[in-house]
């Protein structure tokens, strides 16, 4: 079982490899050796597969591996890169939030308000993205991918964080909730506080989520948790069901600059789903802190390659 | 009374020792026969899991987790054996599996190649090199093992409370220093200890009974007892059903002994 | 009963451990005694004597052989020691400079480095945590090197020991009583066979001393 | 799905849930669809599969300006919502997947409104109306970015 896992894995990482390869021979060689047609759709559905199992064992977004890895290693140009991270992100998103919200583990109340302002500064990332010089977003996103590293390795979370008190806002909005936690055998009641500072940094959430066409759980689930002070089975749950609304307000944005090539989108879409899928059964036999680091180093890279890129200097790969 | 683990390279008198011990102490002695304990507890044949123990952890090895259900297994099966405050183990990494109860006194007993050699000879009737390669091959997968399952070197003497060499003392004579070694009042087992190895024994059936759920097994989650309440702690993903937390709760629960369960874990987000 | 040497971090607590030893042994307990005695033999002061063992030796002083003689001297003053029968060393570098001699138990003594930390600061309240905890673990590199160069060992390399002893769990006193139910071993009791090896140990290295100290 | 009712949750997040599930589903069975039609070559697409490779690696708006010069022949390239006019071709059709897809929450925030203001929660109206105009503000295609 093991076996089959693990070679079913190197399969799937091979076209990318492959791909990785082939895509700067292809750039830096003369067009005449170009791939035929499916070469490229193909290697993004490879490397979308492994992806979404990275991202179901390793808890890392998909939209936040996608862009990176997919800008800097495929011909593709990055608007239409960008436009395709936010709808694999947008389409995660979507299919996960029902069940969120049906256990209650993702809370309305406290996401509208939310995602009025991140919607709202992701179009505005959106259309600020587009307007800047290709290499400049490509150097930032870099820069982005590098701090979000940052983040993730120094990250703490806390599972019940303590709110003394609501504060005027969230009882004015009157966000707040209940749900059922199973190892208290009791009904959680939970509450928030510092809303406005958590509202402000959404801004910048926001507007960087749609700039780079990045999902934003990696700055969601913090500010969430540890500014607003809900718990983490809160703050995970309703940080996808935001991505849901941000995503679409930035998505909205490319579709009418015209960003989408759909031989992109579908294999993207399709391959990161069935990762997941598979990856959510290898989480039954490869252990997550494992393939953390995997996504760590795999970030690092990329983002040491998006920033070479930007800046027109060379890199390994 | 203490509970004393014996963590030896191969061939290097470590029975003797255990059996000098046990007589003198007349405490319980424990080996191999752990690990049928473990084997039967998981349902697995006795050799395949002393395989797994024993042999050097291939690549998938590393993130597989099955190797991870086979200690805590083995863990579990000491652990029981371990309640009453006093025992002799001779076996696989007694120091690591141990670590966190109470009256543990670990000993390492290290001898000279040149007397292990002659051991593995007389045993088997190899060649000087041949016994030299064995011994060697065997201390290098047991390193190994340490190294990837606890990321100890097994050969740093600050895992261990005594390090015993056997170039001038003899077994005897270490077995007396251990003897004495124990006699203090550190290592006297009151109330308050039985308690503390019945927590820590609460804690290796759960972490067993998580262990062995398919679902739940990779997910590598500890956990920890204090008077019969268990904190589970770990990553998890947040699945849509909502059911993970159950699933959890609901196994933990069924552990014989358990009063009260807290999940103390960090939840993430398994969608793409 | 036996020689006992004890090697140790500093702060492991080693000097109560052996004062303890002797109490239980009813034998000497040496330590400082023993640079003394060198340091009068080579006419220098106690702190040459000590400065060349506790800091890691230059380019020069590993080229010129006056290192050698400080060790020579020292190992003399020992060996002599040693002579008058049972005695606990507590110095330094005692495990290697008996290197060899029979009857010898070499013990080890480490302690957590909290624990280490803990002694540091008791003894000096004005220490902050981690002023002491890198105060320690310079004064470990600086042995270490120094071992390392000097007699090409690891000085943690508990093969190097009969016994090593780690104070996590154990208390001082149960430790001075293991330590003294291994000297109370057959192998480390000094015979008649024993005190003479120890006799021509000490004459020999006297000698060598000699020679050095003529040969300038 | 109504079976069994998390305690706690409250209406309009239920009506929301039920709204987006529906939603994600068709969307993701349409955008599939689609897709297979283009794919199987049905319906004649705008630009041929296999000349794809070259207008990937172009930036957004010359790979407009010169799809259009070459395949639409259209007075202006194909920006905001023009593309329902080409929905003639395959890979122009594959768009109807991709924007259902991106109309679902707009469509959910509309559809929990009628609730809010039966509960008389007025600060959400408020939010929830503001979120639709911000979403249907986006989709309306006004927003369009300069030129690099």
């Amino acid at each position: 079982m093991a076996l089959v896992l693990a070679s079913l894995v190197m399969l799937a990482l091979l076209p990318a490899a492959l791909g990785a390869q082939e895509g700067t021979g292809a750039t830096a060689a003369a067009a005449a050796a170009d791939p035929a047609w499916w070469f490229w759709p193909l290697v993004l559905f490879g490397m979308t597969f492994v992806m979404g199992i990275l991202a179901a064992v390793g808890g890392v977004g998909g939209g936040v591996l996608f862009v990176p890895i997919v800008s800097g290693f495929c011909p593709f140009h990055l608007d239409f890169v960008r436009c395709t991270g936010l709808l694999v992100a947008l389409c995660g998103a979507l299919a996960a939030g029902p069940g969120f919200l049906r256990m209650n583990l993702a809370s309305l109340r406290l996401a509208m308000p939310v995602a009025m302002i991140a919607s709202a500064c992701a179009i505005a990332g959106a259309m600020v993205g587009l307007a800047l010089p290709t290499n400049v977003v490509q150097t930032l996103l870099g820069a982005a991918i590098l701090g979000i590293v940052a983040l993730m390795m120094r990250a703490r979370k806390s599972a019940f964080p303590v709110v003394p008190r609501a504060d005027r806002l969230s009882q004015i909005l009157r966000i707040h909730g209940v749900y059922m936690e199973a190892s208290l055998n009791q009904e959680v009641d939970w509450k928030i506080h510092r809303t406005a500072t958590g509202l402000l940094l959404f801004i910048g959430i926001g507007f960087m989520a749609g700039m780079f066409g990045l999902g934003a759980g990696w700055a969601n689930v913090p500010v969430l948790n540890l500014v607003f002070g809900a718990p983490l089975k809160v703050s995970v749950a309703t940080s996808k069901f935001l991505l849901s609304i941000t995503d679409t307000s930035a998505a909205w944005v490319y579709l009418n600059e015209g960003c989408v090539i759909p031989m992109m989108v579908v294999p993207s879409l399709v391959g990161i789903m069935l990762g997941s899928f598979i990856g959510v059964r290898i989480l039954r036999v490869a252990k997550p802190s494992f393939v953390r680091w995997i996504v760590i180093v795999l970030l690092l890279f990329a983002g040491g390659k998006a920033i070479t890129k930007g800046l027109g200097l060379p890199f390994i790969v | 009374m203490a509970i004393i683990c014996i963590c030896r390279g191969s061939k290097s008198g470590g029975r003797r020792l255990a059996e000098c011990l046990s007589a003198r102490l007349d405490y319980p002695i424990l080996g191999r026969e752990v690990l049928q304990e473990a084997a039967a507890a998981l349902g697995v044949p006795a050799e395949m899991l002393e395989r797994k123990m024993a042999d050097r952890p291939s690549l998938w090895g590393r993130f597989s987790s099955m190797r991870r259900a086979y200690v805590v297994a083995v863990q579990a099966a000491l652990a029981e054996r371990a309640a009453s405050g006093n025992l002799v183990y001779h076996g696989l990494s007694g120091g690591l599996l141990m670590r966190g109860a109470p009256v543990v006194f670990c000993v390492r007993l290290i001898a000279p190649m040149e007397s292990r050699v002659r051991v593995v000879r007389e045993e088997t009737g190899m060649t000087a090199a041949e016994a030299r390669g064995y011994i060697r091959e065997l201390d290098a997968s047991r390193s190994r093992w340490v190294e990837v399952m606890y990321g100890e070197d097994i050969m740093d003497p600050a895992l261990y409370d005594l390090v015993v060499n056997l170039v001038s003392l003899t077994v005897e004579g270490g077995c007396a220093v251990v003897t004495r070694a124990i006699q203090g009042p550190e290592f006297s087992v009151d109330e308050d200890v039985l308690a503390r190895l019945e927590d820590f024994r609460l804690a290796c059936q759960v972490k067993l009974a998580l262990a062995g759920d398919v679902e739940l097994r990779a997910l590598e989650l500890d956990a920890e007892a204090e008077g019969g309440t268990v904190v589970i702690s770990g990553e998890v993903p947040l699945r849509k059903s909502g059911r993970t937390g159950d699933r959890i709760v609901e196994l933990a629960r069924g552990v014989a002994g358990v009063r009260q369960i807290r999940l103390r874990v960090e939840w993430f987000d398994p969608y793409p | 009963m036996a020689i006992i040497t004890i090697s140790r971090g500093s702060l492991s607590g080693g000097r109560r451990v052996a004062e303890c030893l002797c109490d239980r042994l009813d034998c000497p307990c040496l330590a400082d005694e023993v640079l003394q005695n060198a340091a009068r033999k080579l006419e220098v002061s106690e702190g040459a004597v000590r400065g060349k063992f506790e800091t890691a030796p230059g380019l020069w002083s590993r080229l010129s052989r006056e290192r050698e003689r400080y060790v020579l001297a020292v190992q003399t003053a020992l060996a002599e020691a040693c002579t008058e029968g049972d005695l606990v060393y507590h110095g330094l570098a005692g495990q290697f400079l008996l290197r060899g001699l029979p009857a010898v138990l070499r013990v080890r003594l480490i302690a957590p480095l909290e624990m280490r930390i803990g002694a540091l600061r008791a003894a000096d309240r004005e220490m902050s945590r981690q002023a002491a905890e890198d105060f320690i673990r310079n004064v470990d590199r600086d042995r270490e090197r120094r071992v390392r160069s000097m007699y090409g060992l690891d000085v943690e390399d508990p093969a190097l020991y009969d016994l090593t002893v780690n104070l996590r769990s154990l208390s001082l006193d149960a430790a001075c009583a293991a330590i003294a139910e291994a000297a109370a071993q057959p192998a480390f009791r000094i015979g008649e066979t024993e005190r003479a090896r120890h006799q021509a140990f000490a004459a020999e290295c006297r000698q060598r001393l000699e020679e050095s100290l003529s040969g300038d | 799905m109504g079976e069994h009712r998390t305690p706690g949750v409250s209406d309009e997040q239920l009506l929301y849930a039920r709204i987006l599930a529906v939603g994600m589903y068709t969307g993701l069975l349409t955008l599939l669809v689609t897709f297979g039609v283009y794919l199987s070559g049905a319906v004649e697409p705008a630009v041929p599969i296999e000349e794809l490779p070259r207008y990937w690696t172009m930036d957004v708006q010359t790979y407009l300006e010169a799809v259009n010069q070459e395949y639409l022949h259209r007075d202006h390239a194909l920006t905001g919502w023009w593309w329902l006019g080409a929905l003639d071709r395959g890979d122009f059709l594959t768009w109807v997947g991709i924007a259902f897809l991106s109309a679902v929450t707009p469509v959910c925030f509309a559809g929990v409104v009628p609730l809010m203001v039966r509960k008389r929660d007025w600060i959400y109206v408020a939010i929830a109306v503001t979120e639709v105009a911000i979403l249907a503000l986006a989709a309306s295609g006004i927003l369009i970015a300069g030129g690099h």
